[in-house]
């Protein structure tokens, strides 16, 4: 049978678990599966929608975003938006909120027309988001946050009744938080604490959490939706985006997924399943799904790259690498899974030496890398796909054809000083024409393009030197389904020519598709390796979380 | 030897305030604009605005005050053309800002050119009933003229405006993450509009000191790169109103002092003491680098490409 | 064949694309500057001078006679380089405000050479002067430098700073130990010996140093648009993040680029007392610094376009002068003039443009 | 692209209207620029003089002539010779500073503008705050570009630079202000004021009660030094207990300094102060209202400071130009170096203030006037200097010229010269 139904069952059956038994795992929090049915629907019946989208459209340069969304959001229901990347949720959520404006559609709060053109008009009418990177200024205390973004607050700030509605807030819903903590120091669930509160003082009614559990440990997760639960009972309606199927399923109310900027279904969470879901986000037109051919790794094949108890320290709000141990053999994938802020940034700087390691030592094809230069390390032969592509992996006023030389113009043109740039793209076009990705016209400058082709760009120079170990981020996002296959492929490809891969990503279902291990990074640790065979995403996604 | 630095300490302190206040302005001036994630170097100009058109205006009208305000209002009309080419046409800010000193400098020498040997009454110190017979520092500090008594105030009042009052806020906002500041319902460009000319008014009232309370004349470039030092005095402050008027009170010390040293031949290189200013800021940026980069405000590092 | 063609067409497709990127800022700007004349016109006219015979007479001095475009060219020299102190680090991304110091500081340098080495061959002592004018700009430079890579102290702020420090340095020199006995205690060095003058051209004030700036901005002209290191440079100005993670040797690429802006000031420098004052004096200081700063943003630090706005400015100085010698009008009115230029010229700069 | 137009506009508007007013303001000052009455006689009078002996005047080009050692060059005679009708001969004026500082420069100005009240066929070129360095060679050039046939460089700072071109220029009579050598076709003068500065320290020496005197100079060159010791020689005079302090700001015009050096003065008990600065406006009147005796240099500071004012010490080169300008006419001048002061009436004794009581104005006049008929050289060894060592022997009487070069400090003044 194709790995693709294996991995369909693997997964589904994952769900199963986590639906019907609710034993051991984090679904056991009251609200999450113990919801009456009645009572939502209740809730449904009893009035209009509290937020109601009628055809909401929007197109973004070769990308329809949004198509014609429609959605019903009642008082009292946690309702999850359930789709993959790049399936539209943040946009939508975005014009909601007002951050951008439809190109068509309308919204209405309570049955009246309501035109949101700034976030302004959004809080005014009773909206409030949390977004995945906070909107808190780390320079100013929590109640200084807080009250920027209070409405009608005195010329004077006084600062005591300020503290008192915050702690107000703070007691009925166990968030516990010291109002004149500066921003900078406080944990990142903390941080999620204060944008809480601070919708909940400016009257939101409607909360729209995006991707909230992407950045919180487990146990933060946890208390998150405890108080989802306790703010459905005081009437709020709860907007919960996510691509995860596990956490939608334990929450969730009513369940609408998105595929392609399109509405495909919402459905109540009692009418659905771990499976029925995973078919409806994943679609059916993922037919050709990437070929992973279980190699049986024959312990001979040289180890390209080690780590032996690698510890860094912590920059900010990631996590340090914590007596990190793992190795890679060649011709095979390497998954790391992870929420991310737990390490597995620092597992490519650290290699590349941007970040420096307090212990342990790094062996890349058996030499110790210490006061290696990044170039020297480069030249052995690893290729490297950044995390955040437009932020570190291309120089953004410069064109393409520049963008693909780039650190390695000396190997283009005639070689040495002199750049020839006719030259220099003949060869790109000799290199790249066998290349399966579409790639800009090389004139084109690289900030005038969409994501998904600046890293179309990144993938293509980063294979086309058919590197002995690539060090990927994330390499499918952004992408539109097909490429994303395409690029899947590549990978593999790559493996088969006897290329080590270490992949980082936060899609489950990518890294079982390709890897031969995964192992999970939590708060800088690896908690757990999972082989080939004995890999599901639901044990992933649990040791993800800090269980076991 | 005692008495002889008591001397010494008395002069420097009789010096210390009168050319430090109008330093002090425009640092008010500079502050607020820098909190609000921009940086304006025509400060200097300005201020050469500010004490030339308040210097005209109170020998047409023989009102101080409305020299003042006509200084005020000069200054803030300098740094609308800064506010207009930075925030509205998106100009680099340091080469505006330079720009507009030495466009501040020739409108300056151009219009007061017929008021140079003009007289007027200016601003006279008034001496604090009682403070003012503190021994030592009585009569540095409380025999001065009204806009040093209002300089002493703003300090705490500023600060008081960045931390405890709704604009303040906003604007450190905008000085911090202006998106942030949008996504709280402000408008960044007017924010920062707003504080550039609240900084060229205070600039303004800075030269109008230096014109009409501590020389009543005028010249052309009588600032003298005073306005750069301000530039240099709000980075010594680390942002902050209260330590801007120590450094004020510094740099004007470190006048006094110079002379006085002169003045019982001590063999010190006056050059030397002129370095102070500067050499003091580069050492607080140096060795405090910690704390000044916390303070720094995002905006600023983005101008000052601090974030790469 | 086939292929060729191609190139052929791509070829002929940029230099289309190039053209147009050259003229249509070129458009903008001289619109900008013809503004900036016209207003400063009314300007003349409101004080009852005619703008048009001022403009006449200045023109027909500044472009019309060896006399006015020898002074154009002798002002250029130090504009130039100082331009090119603030381009060259511009490229990989910092901003250095500290020409003037670093001009300073080389002449400072150069002049300590020419009056405490006895050497009577100008083969030997110019060049010589050279050098130590360059590294004197270059140790200054390394100063925010060094700042910025171990403290990260922000570059702008050292070497705003660090100019007015130059300053006084050099007069501590000048009023003291270096004060010339021959000068009945007026503040300068003695004159340089003939050797550490550099020779003037026919009866013009212009001198042979000229020379450097054209070949440095011929040098850089080439480095920058033709070479990897331009490109790489380039590269690290624009996203530092993705140059390190290229393997770009970023810290090296910023410290050479903030050392060589420092050489070029401080060569500027050895070049303006060795050709124009012959001996060092505390008010050798004309701006050049600032002006060459302006000058490079003006040509958003391309060498070439440099070329162009160092030219501007130097004339408008140069005739600066003549108004206020032939329509009696005040010396400093002339910053108005600059003034109005740069704000027309940048405020009619596309916003993209004026991104960069 | 309507936006964008529309911003073009809001441009102009505002750099528009930001001009415009500085405009009005400006013209409107234009309008009211200062100028000092002249007698519009040809040959000085006594009056002219303030008092200098007409005789002496002249007698001091005719010397000046005599003692030159150069022949006539080309220059005069192209000066010398008649003027078309209708054209104007052509003086260009270069001034270190601002033409109206109140002071140094000013006096050159105003003596500029007597100039052309004089000859009716004189036109002046004037250029203001030249740096005294190579600037000067351009500015220079382009006036002789414009036609001057007499370049007046009125800072001594320019003496290295304009001699680098004197030779260039052969057809071109250059007259420079303080320099201590002559050229073919390049002569220099200067006025013995620090006659008045001795003067001045009379009046203040019997004025101070603390005993305590001030001197506020810019930069410690020998004009300068050689006012201050003779300020120190005038009021040991009458009062040898007085002490100098003597202070630099090392800024020709900044007020703010001066206004600090002045209250750090009045800090340390220092209850006369006399300077030498451009600009005075503002150190008179801070001295002024610190209750402070101020004795004037450059200008006659006298309204400014109504209680505070003794007298001071002022340029009279409205004559001076005038016989120059008329000698080089005539053809008879030859380049030299001059020095006169009071007895040809060079400078001259500011109006007393009115707080200056009849027997101290009695002592300043006759000192005055022992200066002027020469009964008195306070420079007349012997003179010891700060560290006590003898600098001019005694009886010696040095020529002006030798007190030009003057780099030390005389005992009894506390300050520095470096």
């Amino acid at each position: 049978m194709t790995t693709l139904q294996a991995t369909f069952k693997k997964i589904s059956t994952a769900f199963y678990k986590a639906s019907d038994a609710p034993s051991n795992t984090i679904a056991k929090e009251p609200g999450d599966t113990g919801i009456a049915p009645e009572n939502t629907n209740l809730t449904m019946g009893q009035s209009e929608p509290l937020l109601a989208l009628r055809g909401i459209t929007k197109e973004f340069p070769g990308v329809v975003a949004n198509d014609h969304i429609n959605l019903d959001i009642f008082a009292g229901e946690i309702h999850v938006i359930l789709g993959e990347n790049g399936a539209g949720k943040s946009t939508l959520m975005k014009i909601v909120y007002g951050f951008y404006q439809p190109d068509s559609g309308k919204m209405s709060i309570q049955g009246e027309e309501a035109t949101i053109r700034s976030p302004k008009d959004s809080r005014q009418i009773g909206i409030g988001m949390v977004f995945q990177n906070f909107s808190l200024i780390p320079a100013m205390t929590v109640a200084e946050n807080i009250a920027l973004f209070l409405p009608n607050q005195p010329v004077f700030l006084n600062r005591r009744t300020l503290s008192g509605q915050i702690s107000e807030v703070a007691e009925k819903f166990r968030l516990h938080i010291n109002p004149e903590a500066r921003l900078g120091e406080l944990s990142m669930g903390d941080r999620q604490k204060v944008e809480l509160i601070k919708l909940l003082l400016c009257h939101a009614r409607v909360l729209i959490f995006d991707e909230p559990t992407s950045i919180l440990a487990p146990h933060e997760v946890e208390r998150l939706f405890s108080v989802f639960d306790e703010l459905r009972k005081e009437g709020y309606a709860i907007l919960f985006i996510t691509h995860k199927l596990q956490e939608a399923l334990s929450v969730a109310h009513r369940v609408t997924v998105l595929r392609h900027g399109k509405v495909i279904t919402t459905v109540p969470r009692a009418e659905v399943d771990g499976r029925s879901l995973v078919s409806l986000m994943l679609g059916v037109e993922i037919t050709e799904e990437a070929e992973n051919t279980p190699v049986e790794q024959n312990p001979l094949n040289p180890v390209v790259l080690e780590f032996r108890n690698v510890f860094t320290s912590s920059i900010s709000d990631s996590h340090g690498l914590d007596d990190v141990s793992l190795s890679i053999q060649s011709g095979e994938i390497l998954g790391v899974a992870g929420v991310s802020g737990n390490g597995q940034q620092q597992l490519g700087e650290v290699l590349l030496g941007l970040h420096c390691k307090s212990q342990g030592n790094i062996r890349l094809f058996g030499n110790d890398l210490d006061h290696w230069s990044v170039s020297r390390i480069l030249q052995s032969g690893v290729s490297y796909i950044p995390e955040d592509i437009l932020g570190m992996g291309v120089v953004p006023q410069m064109r393409v054809c520049e963008n693909l030389v780039l650190g390695e113009i000396d190997k283009f043109g005639s070689g040495g000083t002199w750049i020839n740039w006719g030259e220099v793209k003949a060869q790109l076009d000799q290199v790249l024409n066998t290349f399966p990705l579409p790639l800009a016209g090389h004139d084109a400058r690289t900030d005038s393009l969409s994501g998904g082709n600046i890293q179309r760009l990144v993938v293509a120079r980063e294979l086309i030197c058919n590197p002995k170990l690539l060090i990927a981020y994330y390499p499918t996002r952004g992408l539109d389904v097909m490429t994303a296959e395409k690029t899947r492929k590549l990978l593999l490809d790559c493996r088969a020519k006897g290329g080590a891969i270490l992949l980082i990503s936060e899609d489950l279902d990518e890294l079982l598709a390709l890897s031969n291990r995964i192992v999970v990074m939590y708060q800088g640790k690896i908690v757990h390796e999972f082989g080939y065979c004995n890999a599901s995403a639901y044990d992933i996604g649990l040791a993800m979380t800090g269980h076991r | 030897m005692n008495s002889l630095w008591l001397i010494i300490l008395t002069g420097a302190l009789t010096g210390a305030m009168g050319p430090g206040i109008p330093v002090l302005y425009a640092t008010y001036g500079e502050l607020l604009v820098e909190r609000a994630g921009l940086i304006n170097l025509g400060t200097e100009g300005s201020m050469l605005m500010g004490a030339c058109f308040g210097f005209i205006a109170t020998v047409e009208t023989d009102n101080v005050a409305i020299g003042i305000l006509a200084g005020s209002l000069a200054g803030a009309l300098l740094s609308l053309i800064y506010a207009y080419l930075v925030i509205k046409r998106h100009t680099n800010q340091l080469a505006t800002g330079f720009t507009l000193a030495l466009f501040g400098a020739g409108i300056t020498a151009y219009a007061g050119k017929g008021f140079v040997g003009s007289r007027i009454e200016g601003i006279n110190p008034v001496a604090i009933p009682l403070l003012a017979d503190i021994p030592l520092f009585g009569r540095a500090f409380f025999q001065q003229d009204i806009l040093t008594y209002v300089a002493y105030i703003m300090g705490p009042l500023l600060w008081a405006f960045l931390h405890y009052t709704r604009p303040g806020l906003s604007l450190r906002a905008v000085g911090e993450q202006a998106d942030i500041a949008f996504a709280g319902g402000r408008n960044p460009a007017a924010w920062q509009f707003g504080a550039i000319i609240a900084g060229g008014m205070l600039a303004g009232m800075g030269g109008a000191e230096l014109s009409l309370g501590l020389t009543h004349c005028w010249i052309e470039g009588m600032t003298a790169g005073r306005g750069f030092i301000a530039v240099a005095l709000v980075i010594f402050s680390m942002w902050s109103p209260l330590r801007a008027m120590v450094g004020a009170f510094l740099f004007g010390g470190a006048i006094g002092f110079q002379l006085q040293l002169q003045s019982i031949g001590a063999p010190i290189s006056p050059f030397v003491l002129d370095m102070f200013p500067y050499v003091i800021t580069l050492f607080v940026l140096t060795f405090w680098t910690g704390i000044a980069l916390r303070a720094m405000p995002e905006g600023l590092k983005e101008v000052l490409k601090m974030n790469a | 064949m086939e292929h060729a063609e191609a190139e052929q067409r791509d070829l002929s497709g940029q230099f289309q694309a190039r053209c147009i990127d050259l003229v249509k800022p070129l458009i903008r700007s001289l619109t900008g500057i013809g503004l900036a004349l016209v207003v400063f016109g009314i300007l003349l006219g409101i004080t009852s001078r005619n703008p048009i015979r001022i403009y006449a007479n200045l023109f027909s001095y500044t472009f019309g006679s060896t006399a006015g475009l020898s002074e154009v060219g002798v002002l250029m020299i130090p504009f130039l380089l100082t331009g090119l102190a603030a381009a060259i680090p511009a490229r990989v991304g910092l901003i250095n405000v500290g020409g003037q110091g670093q001009l300073y500081l080389g002449a400072w340098a150069a002049t300590g050479v020419a009056l405490y080495s006895n050497i009577d061959s100008i083969w030997l002592m110019l060049p010589a002067m050279a050098i130590a004018g360059s590294v004197g700009g270059t140790l200054w430079a390394a100063i925010p430098t060094c700042l910025r890579q171990w403290r990260d102290v922000n570059e702008v702020i050292s070497t705003l700073l660090l100019n007015f420090v130059a300053g006084l340095f050099v007069n501590i020199f000048v009023f003291g130990p270096w004060k010339s006995s021959g000068s009945y205690g007026y503040p300068y060095t003695p004159n340089f010996s003939a050797a550490a003058i550099l020779p003037s051209i026919g009866s013009t004030r212009l001198h042979w140093g000229f020379i450097v700036p054209l070949l440095a901005v011929t040098a850089c002209y080439f480095v920058f648009g033709r070479t990897t290191w331009g490109y790489n440079m380039r590269a690290v100005g624009g996203n530092v993040n993705a140059s390190v993670r290229r393997g770009i040797p970023v810290t090296r690429y910023i410290v050479v680029a903030m050392l060589s802006g420092g050489a070029i000031a401080g060569l500027a420098g050895m070049i303006e007392v060795a050709g124009i004052h012959r001996h060092l004096r505390p008010d050798i200081n004309l701006q050049f610094g600032t002006m060459g700063f302006l000058a490079s943003w003006l040509a958003g630090h391309d060498p070439v376009v440099l070329l162009g706005t160092t030219f501007l400015l130097s004339s408008i100085m140069v005739g600066g002068d003549l108004l206020q010698i032939s329509a009696n009008f005040p010396s400093a009115g002339i910053y108005i003039l600059i003034g109005l230029v740069f704000f027309c010229v940048l405020g009619f700069r596309r916003l993209r443009d004026a991104a960069k | 692209m309507n936006r964008i137009e529309h911003q073009k506009l809001l441009q102009h508007i505002l750099i528009a209207g930001c001009l415009v007013i500085s405009v009005i303001l400006s013209s409107a000052a234009l309008a009211k620029t200062a100028d000092a009455a002249w007698s519009m006689a040809t040959k000085p009078t006594k009056n002219d003089l303030a008092g200098g002996s007409p005789e002496i005047f002249s007698k001091a080009f005719h010397d000046c002539a005599a003692s030159s050692q150069f022949q006539p060059t080309a220059a005069f005679a192209d000066a010398a010779k008649p003027l078309p009708t209708g054209t104007k001969l052509k003086i260009g004026f270069i001034f270190v500073g601002s033409q109206q500082d109140l002071g140094y420069n000013q006096a050159a100005f105003n003596g500029s503008r007597y100039l052309e009240k004089i000859y009716s066929n004189v036109e002046i070129l004037r250029a203001e705050n030249i740096p005294e360095n190579a600037e000067v060679q351009r500015v220079a050039e382009q006036m002789i570009g414009q036609g001057a046939k007499i370049i007046f460089a009125t800072s001594f700072g320019y003496s290295g630079p304009i001699k680098q071109i004197v030779d260039k220029y052969p057809r071109v009579v250059f007259l420079h202000q303080g320099d201590l050598e002559a050229k073919a076709n390049y002569g220099a003068y200067f006025g013995d004021i620090w006659q008045l500065q001795y003067s001045n320290g009379i009046a203040a020496g019997r004025m101070t009660k603390s005993n305590k005197l001030g001197f506020i100079g810019a930069f410690p060159i020998p004009q300068t030094l050689l006012n201050c010791n003779a300020f120190e020689l005038g009021a040991r005079s009458v009062n040898p207990k007085v002490q100098t302090t003597f202070v630099l700001t090392n800024n020709w015009a900044d007020p703010a300094k001066q206004v600090t050096a002045i209250n750090t003065m009045a800090g340390s008990g220092i209850d006369v102060v006399t300077y030498q600065q451009d600009s005075t406006r503002a150190l008179v009147e801070a001295a002024e209202r610190k209750k402070m005796y101020v004795c004037g240099y450059h200008e006659d500071g006298s309204p400014s400071a109504p209680n505070g004012w003794l007298t001071g010490a002022v340029w009279n080169w409205g004559p001076v130009y005038a016989e120059l300008v008329g000698e080089i006419i005539k053809g008879t001048y030859r380049p030299c170096v001059m020095f006169a002061g009071l007895e040809a009436g060079w400078v001259k004794v500011a109006r007393f203030g009115k707080s200056v009581p009849p027997d101290v104005r009695k002592s300043v006049l006759d000192t005055v006037e022992r200066l002027r008929s020469g009964m008195i050289k306070p420079f007349t060894g012997p003179i010891k200097d700060q560290g006590g060592t003898v600098k001019i022997k005694d009886g010696v009487m040095p020529t002006s010229a030798q007190l030009q070069t003057i780099d030390w400090l005389m005992d009894g003044v506390i300050g520095r010269t470096k």
